[in-house]
């Protein structure tokens, strides 16, 4: 195994869709230096995924001028993943998708970014913006944790 | 790696001989997919319908949306949905938004379609 | 196909061993954006991880405080890998691997990374410090050229 | 991911019946592989040597150094080598730095072992 505690790895991104793929393939290849195994590496790439398409269109708003950090940060037993924005963040958390009023089409049919992403890692956390320094969300992936 | 959407429609039956449409999709569904898979199911005759995803490598919550859209238009109709092809990975992201609950997801061709 | 004409994708590694990989991972999901056929795909990761190798190893001596950057930018019709440390960069050009010396000992067994890259990729300049900026391998990969 | 090199050991023999060592990589032949290369041609019998590189998933510059080291140790000894289960694109790679004159690539284990 390679030795992976307390590195960073830092990418930039364009905020443009399709380009969280990119994000997606350079968080699965920290965490199999790591040695996560492929079903949790496969939580984390959806979850990255949908952090990076957020921060892309709600966060960004789609403006090119400005690009998408992602920060992995890894320790002995877990991988931090922040992937940050420039725009204010949320203020509240959405009720999470009930699939019953989705097919009735009581609430949007869209909405299950951030509830994906609770569900798939060990913590998600959204912080919002404080003295300009862009709003994130903070995802964590833990070594002994089994998939969910 | 295709990042397009592409679907085709197949036609098959279950083992009782009722006739089913198959979407075969490939590439990605993403929020780029509105087309083909919503513009897909107005051209799905009647009974029931299979969806493959044996073909698909990159599906996020805009491209979940749009196969939910797709099931509230069978539920309308009241035709029967069944899905195959996912990843493990996959199955467990449609099972936790409760896609599961409107559209079986099955392992393979064959026991999607004796589920019908 | 997702336009990615114009866009830039930043990553920026410690200087550890084994993390030549993560940029593997980040070049190649770039790469697939742009649509390359997976054979170029696989050159481009192997001349990716080798001028990682060289800037970890040989440019920044594996001093873990330095990082690598690695600086991936699209045209419509080629990818531009540029992987940067903080070293002199290099004098001259090493001779060409003979495998015949190598076997009867009479090169060194390595010294292939240099000449690895430049028979995999479309284009390759080794390019030296100026004004503390950093040296720099580029490295092009033309979306019309077939695999070497 | 492995990232580690892992060795292990084989005897077979050849269509002729004459009996081969197969060395069985798996993981990573990088600049950490030096005891798992070299360390293992130490512990091989005579007659000639088969790599196995079906499991292997990454080989760098540092690595493919290794082999070379290796096969000068066969040449000194007079010893024949041949290799399989390396992707496409490796066998390229193997091919550019000139180790096809030195070990013969196959694609898998039973042409490799007719090769002898
Ligand atoms: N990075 C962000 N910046 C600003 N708002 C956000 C961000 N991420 C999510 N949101 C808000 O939260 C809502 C729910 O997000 P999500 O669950 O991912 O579903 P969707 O993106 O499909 O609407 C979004 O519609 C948006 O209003
Ligand atoms: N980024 C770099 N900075 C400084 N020197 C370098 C760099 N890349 C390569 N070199 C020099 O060029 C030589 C040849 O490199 P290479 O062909 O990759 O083989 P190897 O790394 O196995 O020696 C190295 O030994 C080193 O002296």
């Amino acid at each position: 195994m390679i030795e992976t505690a307390g590195t960073s790895v830092e990418v930039r991104l364009p905020s443009r869709l399709g380009f969280e793929k990119v994000a997606m393939g350079t968080a699965a290849s920290v965490a199999a230096l790591m040695g996560f195994p492929s079903e949790r590496i496969e939580d984390l790439k959806t979850a990255v995924a949908e952090a990076c398409i957020n921060a892309i269109e709600h966060g960004n708003q789609l403006n090119e001028q400005l690009s998408v950090g992602v920060i992995l940060s890894a320790t002995t037993d877990e991988l931090e993943v922040k992937v940050i924005d420039n725009g204010s963040g949320i203020a509240k958390q959405p009720p999470r998708p009930d699939i019953d009023r989705k097919i009735h089409g009581e609430e949007d049919a869209r909405g299950m970014g951030m509830f994906l992403m609770q569900a798939l890692v060990d913590e998600a956390e959204w912080v919002r913006d404080s003295k300009g320094k862009g709003s994130y969300v903070r995802l964590v992936i833990r070594l002994d944790k089994e998939s969910d | 790696m295709q990042t397009e959407t592409r679907t085709t429609i197949d036609h098959t039956s279950t083992p009782g001989d009722q006739s089913v449409t198959v979407l075969r999709f490939s590439g990605d569904i993403s929020s780029n997919s509105r087309e083909p898979v919503l513009g897909a199911w107005q051209n799905v005759s009647s009974g029931p319908v299979l969806l493959d995803f044996t073909k698909v490598d990159y599906i996020n919550s805009s491209g979940i949306a749009l196969i939910i859209q797709m099931l509230m238009e069978a539920d309308k109709t009241g035709r029967k949905v069944a899905a195959f092809g996912l990843t493990p990975h996959f199955q467990k992201v449609f099972t936790m938004v409760g896609i599961a609950k409107y559209a079986g997801l099955y392992k393979d061709e064959p026991t999607a379609l004796a589920s019908f």
